[in-house]
């Protein structure tokens, strides 16, 4: 993947990033000036703060905008889409002058930009990239690239099982284009090796869904080498459920798995687990920078895809504490 | 006599679960004629009466219909929530211009109706704020008021006041005289001579009778319901009550001043043991009130009740039934049954502690109770674990007898104990009440039907408007005498509030 | 007949502890939070609410006739879904379509409650495994969002605004209008309150309660396609992941708007309020700001719970 | 004629065995490694907690009520577990039980001294309930060591899971309790009519409460168990959407949601039923659309043979 650099820690991931097409700037996309400090930026999250990922996403932005001085209001939309075009709405009506949005779903928030537009409030949205246009509808998308988190991890598991077994994927959650988009990297990345899906079945992002799911594929499939969850929850739910049938993960059965929480890494370290393909949630330093550079008149990138990690058993031990 | 059909029946057989409620029943109704329909719980007078409806497919037989029937079902059939025109209306309701339902014509037209009824009430009012024989006269309207060519009534007067029941017939008399033909289901004997020109009699699901009503001496028409022989039956009087009772000298059951307003002011009832107090009125003087707020179902403002001299906590059913008081609800289905439940375990339901023990239940302590009552009560069930359900109206009476005597009571409050049940059982309870009384119990009788509390009663109690209105005792046990109680103007000494319009 | 106004009167108040509560918290947020009566807030309130109102609509006469329709949140996904599939051949596609689908759910939802006599929450509870079912089916397991032209006469049903207000308030409002109208003033209504009301004696009354029944579903399933169709319409797209949920959220307006699940009684009046309410409190979990996430479910379940109660009480 | 009633009356009353019969045989015949013992540990090990949440189910809707809250109660019980389990697995469980006690009492006072209808009072505590948990958690899944709690969910006694154990004694229990207890006669007596049962003098607040109180600790219960066997306390995910597998289980096995009946043992056959169902679509690979609409095919059915007939 062109897209991407598989180097460094957070700190690195911050200052790395590769973009992609026409630039946009300030002048030219008729925003006007304002000056980030002091400013009132309004944040948007999906989801409760109730997994790893979001956590630190939402501690990530509080962190540098504490850090830079900039007054910033909050929302979650509590995986409601409705709601969450209406918390947008209602930040730009609470004076915001610049957004960072972490949209619940790639479709579906054009009303909300709509309404940034109007009221000429550039917004960043980040982790998800939307279907709408950039640099109209909002300013730029910074978030990992998923289709290659699915290809990395096909490299990962091909590395580990010499491209040779039976792998199960657990799914994420029906009907959402993360799913989608790892799934098709994953499945991309194993064509024409000795790799074959023998099930697939969704664990909904969810870590017991994981493990029940997985008890059920152990009993049928008995065969099973390799297991591809879509993200560490459902992995880790994966190992308890191969550890309970006396299986032995990360050995008889690789697991590798997307995003890079410290459960799932530390796993690594104990040998119980395979690789972990990052997904990385630290996203207020690029934010903010971008935010800043726009100010400034320079011109932003489409996209700007921040720099996942990757965990194995060469480095997890290492890399522990960049896990979140 | 007319000769038209207008409803012609042949061989009609229903059965439920293996029960049959009718074995090839032929039944023909000419026009202009009132049809009694008779016959002992259970027999299938219900049952017969949906089929005709067309509400039970019949198993067999045929059923021809030549007009429009219109149906008061025997329990009250109509939408407790919904508002009284509402009710009175559902189906045919007044449309204005657009369609749309005429809610002023609808009240105004309601109001005028149902005052041809006796009934003033507020017609907005939910109907479930009327009293029972309120809304049995709602019903009737509901029935009468459309032009239908066969009203059916499926024990009407079970509900009503002597009063309401003169309005009811001068509604049949209308109703004859514009040659609709009426099918009349009662088991009051007075009731069905008076107005009644045919009759056919049901037993265990058979047609056995049928035939004008006037040539047939009453002996021998109880003694067709019942099957048995007319010199089996005595006749002894109109009801099965004996004589007085040796009632005790110190009462068991005290209550003073119960108020629950606005429906009770300061009602006052003593009983002594084996003494059968009778509760007399009109629609909603309250006695059904009166005997809820004696066993605390009902909260009260005012007044306390005392069981042989010791005071009942107030607003509690639970230390009131503790305490020896127990209450034979007016509404059945209601108030009463536990449908899904057997009949074993509705006869111990309130007995179930003292037939436990650490809060595990014994079965053998029950199945000997429950098969005592069975047998004492005649209660007719194919087995003690049939559903409840499926007896008939007057067999779950019974069966609600039986539980309130499980709980062996010191004082038992009776509302309407013989409402919907066959002359045969209805005797039955009534000797059973006077048997009661004999062992020392004391009974508080509530019934519509006069007779059965002169008979019944050592003493009455009158009530009018929540507060008692007189009490007679002996030689004043008379027709008369409470009807004067009942029409008296309120008295002069204040005891009211409006006493000053004298 | 002043009389009877009266008590009319005093039964609304009694069954509207929803609308006390709407008031006070309207003045109370209005004091407290000087964006909350901005003409751009009331505006995004009043949309925000009418998706949820068309839903509840239909929820408050399957709920007056003693059921439950947990389907809706499955059909709005799915209306929305088919919307912005059937959007290619044009308007009313994009329209019919996904009341067609969902009116039919909600039809057999209806035959299989009256013709049966199946539990209607087990009933409903199977249609929103199988709606989400076939909503996956369509998006290829949700990997396919279809997406509607934005030029397109279908979006300006949802975009559209009439004095800053969206089409979808109005047609709201109407739908209400005609909700109120259809459950007061016309023979369906009456049978739709003799129904929950005591449903032998309706049947004996001669009431057609299994016709009855299948029409309130139809009707439900019908309005949660049409909610679909708007919001697909105002997002531009048919986004899968709506709709989780939604079932408890118009049932509970539908009660906090003072609607008996018991059946029997209620008015669409007052699930507008409970509509309301509940976009109210949202947006003043969003005036505050600082609210933890995880703490915002809180307050509105402890919310819920004090409105049903002071309801209760005002009822006594 | 009254052959075939009593043949639906008996298919009406033993249809979910049927069903649970022809499931096993479908699998026996299509599913590879369907009959080893692993997987029967498997389904059972899967099934208890949910079994457990609707042994507590049953009994409210045998009241005529129904608990929204319990997978709220079980996301609370999971989220104590961590923050007691320094003193102990026994403290932090009986923790977690008293909590579910609490919860359950609060439901039942609700029901039966406010008057609040079922749904509307524990649906209350279904969103607020998992909120305060994900507050008590800090919205963080916690890591579970502790050695002895974890057993719970991984060790045997006299050759079964603990966790099947505990359900099959509670189910046992349970039964006990609807059947051979005054409270249980008395808990059908309520559920079938209400008014006339208070007016029978029994004590119906104190039933309601009871039975509430019953169902928070039993989904208390269910919350430790699943919890032990996660191996992680994930109070945002645990017992989600357990309510509805709850009632969907009690009312296949045959216990109508009109109250005033309760099914033990059909209820136990409703949760190995679903459980089988579900095994079967993840075994044969079926996509989650596909999966969905043949699980609420199987739901109609199920009940359609065992409603009630008019
Ligand atoms: N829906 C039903 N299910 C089962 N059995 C029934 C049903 N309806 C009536 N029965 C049975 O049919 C028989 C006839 O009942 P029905 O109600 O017609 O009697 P009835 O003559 O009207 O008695 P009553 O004077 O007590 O009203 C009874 O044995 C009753 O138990
Ligand atoms: N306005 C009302 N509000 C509430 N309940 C009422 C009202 N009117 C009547 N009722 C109910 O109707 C029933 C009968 O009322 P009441 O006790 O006054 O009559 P009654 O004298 O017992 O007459 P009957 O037994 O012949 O109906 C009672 O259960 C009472 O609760
Ligand atoms: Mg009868
Ligand atoms: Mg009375």
């Amino acid at each position: 993947g062109g897209q991407t650099t598989t180097s460094g820690g957070p700190a690195a991931s911050a200052a790395q990033n590769q973009s992609s097409g026409p630039g946009c700037a300030r002048d030219k996309a008729g925003y006007p000036q304002v000056d980030l400090k002091g400013a009132t930026v309004g944040f948007s999250q999906s989801e409760k703060e109730a997994n790893p990922f979001r956590t630190a996403e939402t501690q990530s932005i509080k962190d540098e905008a504490a850090k830079r001085g900039v007054e910033l209001l909050t929302t979650n939309a509590q995986s409601d889409l409705n709601k969450q075009i209406s918390d947008i709405k209602s930040l730009l009506d609470r004076g915001a002058k610049l957004l960072i949005v972490a949209p619940l779903n790639s479709d579906g928030l054009q009303p909300a930009f709509d309404a940034a537009k109007a009221k000429k409030v550039p917004v960043v949205t980040i982790d998800r990239k939307v279907s709408s246009q950039p640099c109209t509808d909002y300013l730029t998308f910074i978030g990992s690239n998923f289709v290659e988190q699915g290809k990395r991890a096909a490299q990962a598991m091909i590395k580990a099982t010499g491209g040779n077994g039976k792998v199960a994927i657990l799914l994420g959650a029906s009907g959402n284009n993360v799913t989608v988009d790892r799934t098709k990297g994953f499945k991309d990345g194993i064509v024409g090796t000795g790799l074959t899906v023998v099930a697939e079945q969704t664990g909904e992002f969810d870590r017991s869904k994981g493990q029940a799911v997985m008890e059920q594929l152990i009993q049928s499939n008995p065969d099973i080498t390799a297991v591809y969850a879509e993200n560490d929850e459902m992995g880790v739910g994966a190992v308890t459920a191969l550890k309970a049938a006396g299986k032995q993960p990360g050995k008889d059965v690789k697991i590798v798995s997307v995003d890079g929480t410290r459960t799932a890494v530390q796993l690594i370290a104990d040998g119980s687990y395979t690789a972990v393909i990052e997904s990385n949630p630290r996203f207020g330093p690029l934010a903010f920078d971008t935010l800043e550079k726009f100010a400034a008149g320079q011109e932003i990138p489409q996209s700007i895809v921040i720099s996942d990690d990757e965990y194995d058993t060469t480095n997890a031990a290492q890399k522990l504490a960049n896990a979140y | 006599m007319p000769t038209e059909p207008v409803i012609e029946v042949a061989g009609v057989t229903k059965t439920f679960a293996g029960i049959k409620a009718l074995d090839g029943v032929d039944f023909t109704l000419h026009q202009g004629s009132i049809h009694a329909l008779v016959g002992e719980n259970g027999a299938g007078k219900s049952t017969l009466i949906k089929v005709l409806t067309g509400i039970h497919q019949p198993d067999g037989g045929e059923v021809r219909r030549a007009g429009r029937i219109s149906t008061i079902y025997q329990e009250v059939n109509l939408i407790p929530l919904m508002s009284v025109a509402a009710n009175l209306f559902l189906g045919r309701e007044p449309r204005t211009r657009f369609g749309l339902i005429d809610r002023a014509k609808a009240g105004a037209e309601a109001r005028r109706i149902l005052e041809g009824y006796g009934i003033t009430a507020d017609v907005s009012q939910p109907l479930g704020t009327l009293s029972v024989g309120e809304q049995q006269m709602v019903a009737l309207a509901r029935a009468v008021e459309t032009d239908a060519d066969v009203v059916i009534m499926d024990e009407p007067t079970s509900s009503l006041e002597p009063r309401e029941v003169e309005t009811l017939f001068q509604v049949v008399e209308r109703l004859h005289e514009r040659n609709i033909a009426i099918v009349y289901v009662s088991h009051r004997m007075d009731e069905l001579y008076r107005i009644c020109d045919t009759v056919t009699v049901l037993r265990d699901g058979k047609k056995v009778h049928s035939g004008p009503l006037g040539d047939l001496p009453r002996i021998e028409l109880v003694s067709l319901m019942l099957g048995r022989s007319v010199s089996d039956i005595k006749a002894g009087g109109t009801t099965a009550f004996g004589e007085d009772h040796h009632a005790g000298k110190e009462p068991v059951l005290e209550a003073n001043d119960l108020t629950s307003r606005p429906r009770l002011n300061g009602v006052n009832v003593t009983i002594r043991p084996g003494e059968v107090v009778g509760l007399a009125g009109l629609l909603g003087s309250g006695r059904t009130e009166t005997a809820k707020a004696i066993i605390g179902a009902i909260p009260t403002q005012h007044g306390n009740v005392l069981i042989a001299g010791k005071t009942v906590p107030r607003g509690n059913v639970k230390a009131a039934m503790r305490a020896g008081i127990s209450m034979l609800a007016e509404d059945r289905k209601a108030e009463g049954i536990i449908p899904h439940l057997s009949v074993r375990e509705n006869i111990v339901l309130a007995a179930l502690p003292g037939l436990s023990r650490f809060g595990l239940v014994s079965r053998a302590k029950q199945d000997r109770i429950v098969d005592l009552f069975i047998k004492r009560l005649r209660i007719k069930v194919s087995s003690p674990e049939q559903r409840v359900a499926e007896l008939s109206g007057g067999n779950q009476q019974k069966v609600l007898l039986a539980r309130w005597l499980c709980a062996e009571p010191k004082v038992l409050l009776l509302d309407e104990p013989t409402r919907g049940i066959d002359v045969g059982a209805k005797a039955e309870v009534q000797a059973l009440i006077d048997e009661l009384a004999k062992e020392g119990l004391a009974v508080l009788l509530i019934s519509s039907e006069l007779d059965e509390l002169l008979d019944g009663a050592d003493r009455l109690v009158v009530l009018r408007d929540g507060h008692v209105a007189g009490e007679l005792t002996g030689g004043e046990l008379t027709c008369e005498h409470v009807l004067a109680a009942i029409a008296a103007e309120p008295e002069p000494a204040g005891v009211s509030d409006d006493a000053d319009r004298h | 007949m002043t009389t009877t106004l009266a008590s009319t009167r005093t039964k609304v108040l009694q069954r509207q502890g929803a609308a006390v509560a709407l008031v006070v918290m309207v003045a109370v947020a209005w004091l407290v939070f000087p964006r909350f009566g901005s003409l751009d807030n009331v505006r995004d309130l009043a949309l925000q609410g009418s998706f949820l109102a068309v839903i509840a609509i239909g929820m408050t006469f399957v709920i007056i006739t003693g059921g439950i329709d947990l389907s809706v949140g499955s059909l709005y996904a799915l209306g929305g879904v088919l919307a912005a599939y059937g959007s290619q051949w044009g308007f009313f596609t994009a329209l019919l379509l996904p009341l067609a689908v969902c009116g039919l759910i909600g039809v057999i939802n209806g035959l299989l409650i009256a013709r049966t006599s199946m539990a209607p929450f087990i009933v409903t509870l199977a249609s929103l495994l199988f709606a989400r079912g076939l909503l996956l089916v369509i998006t290829d397991e949700g990997a396919t969002t279809y997406q509607i032209a934005p030029d397109s006469a279908f979006v300006e049903l949802g975009r559209g605004t009439v004095l800053g207000f969206g089409y979808p308030v109005f047609i709201a409002l109407v739908l209400a209008l005609l909700g109120g109208l259809l459950l007061n003033r016309t023979n369906f209504g009456q049978n739709v309150f003799a129904t929950g009301g005591a449903e032998q004696s309706a049947v004996l009354m001669g009431v057609p309660v299994a016709r009855t029944k299948v029409l309130v579903y139809a009707m439900s399933g019908t309005l949660s396609g049409l909610a679909g169709a708007l919001t697909a319409a105002y997002l531009q797209s048919g986004v899968t992941v709506i709709g989780v949920g939604t079932e408890l959220d118009a049932i509970s307006v539908v009660v906090i708007g003072g609607t008996l699940l018991t059946g029997g009684a209620g008015t669409v009046l007052g699930t507008m309020i409970g509509v309301g309410l509940r976009t109210v409190i949202q947006n003043i979990i969003n005036q505050i700001g600082t609210l933890d996430s995880n703490f915002q479910s809180v307050v509105s379940g402890v919310f819920l719970l004090i409105v049903v109660v002071l309801q209760r009480i005002l009822r006594r | 004629m009254t052959l075939t009633a009593t043949r639906t009356r008996w298919l009406q009353d033993n249809g979910v065995y049927v069903a649970v019969v022809a499931l096993l045989l479908f699998n026996v015949l299509f599913t590879s490694n369907f009959l080893t013992m692993g997987n029967f540990r498997t389904q059972l090990i899967q099934a208890a907690p949910v079994l457990i949440v609707a042994l507590g189910m049953a009994l409210v809707i045998g009241t005529e009520g129904v608990d929204l809250s319990v997978g709220a109660v079980m996301a609370l019980a999971a989220a104590l577990i961590p923050l007691y389990l320094g003193y102990g697995p026994l403290p932090a469980i009986l923790i977690a039980l008293a909590v579910g006690l609490a919860a359950g009492g609060f439901n039942g006072f609700l029901v039966a001294r406010v008057g609040i209808q079922p749904i509307v009072a524990t649906l209350a505590l279904l969103v607020a309930g998992r909120g305060l948990a994900l507050v008590i958690a800090n919205g963080q899944l916690v890591q579970l060591h502790d050695p002895a709690f974890l057993a719970l969910g991984t060790d045997d006694f006299l050759g079964l899971p603990i966790s099947v154990l505990v359900a099959g004694v509670l189910a046992i229990l349970v039964a006990g309790l609807v059947n051979r207890t005054t409270f249980g006669r008395q808990l059908v007596a309520v559920g079938g009519n209400r008014r006339a049962a208070h007016l029978a003098g029994l004590p119906v607040s104190r039933v309601l409460i009871g039975v509430y109180a019953i169902t928070g600790v039993l989904a208390a219960v269910a919350g430790v168990l699943a919890t032990s066997r996660l191996a992680a306390s994930d109070p945002a995910d645990i017992g989600l959407l357990m309510e509805l597998s709850a009632i969907t289980a009690v009312v296949v096995g045959g216990t109508p949601l009109t109250g005033g009946k309760v099914r033990v043992l059909g209820t136990v056959m409703g949760v190995v039923l679903m459980q089988l169902v579900r095994a079967t679509l993840i075994k044969h690979n079926l996509p989650d659309s596909i999966a969905q609409m043949i699980q609420a095919a199987i739901i109609v059915a199920a009940v359609y043979v065992a409603r009630e007939r008019r």
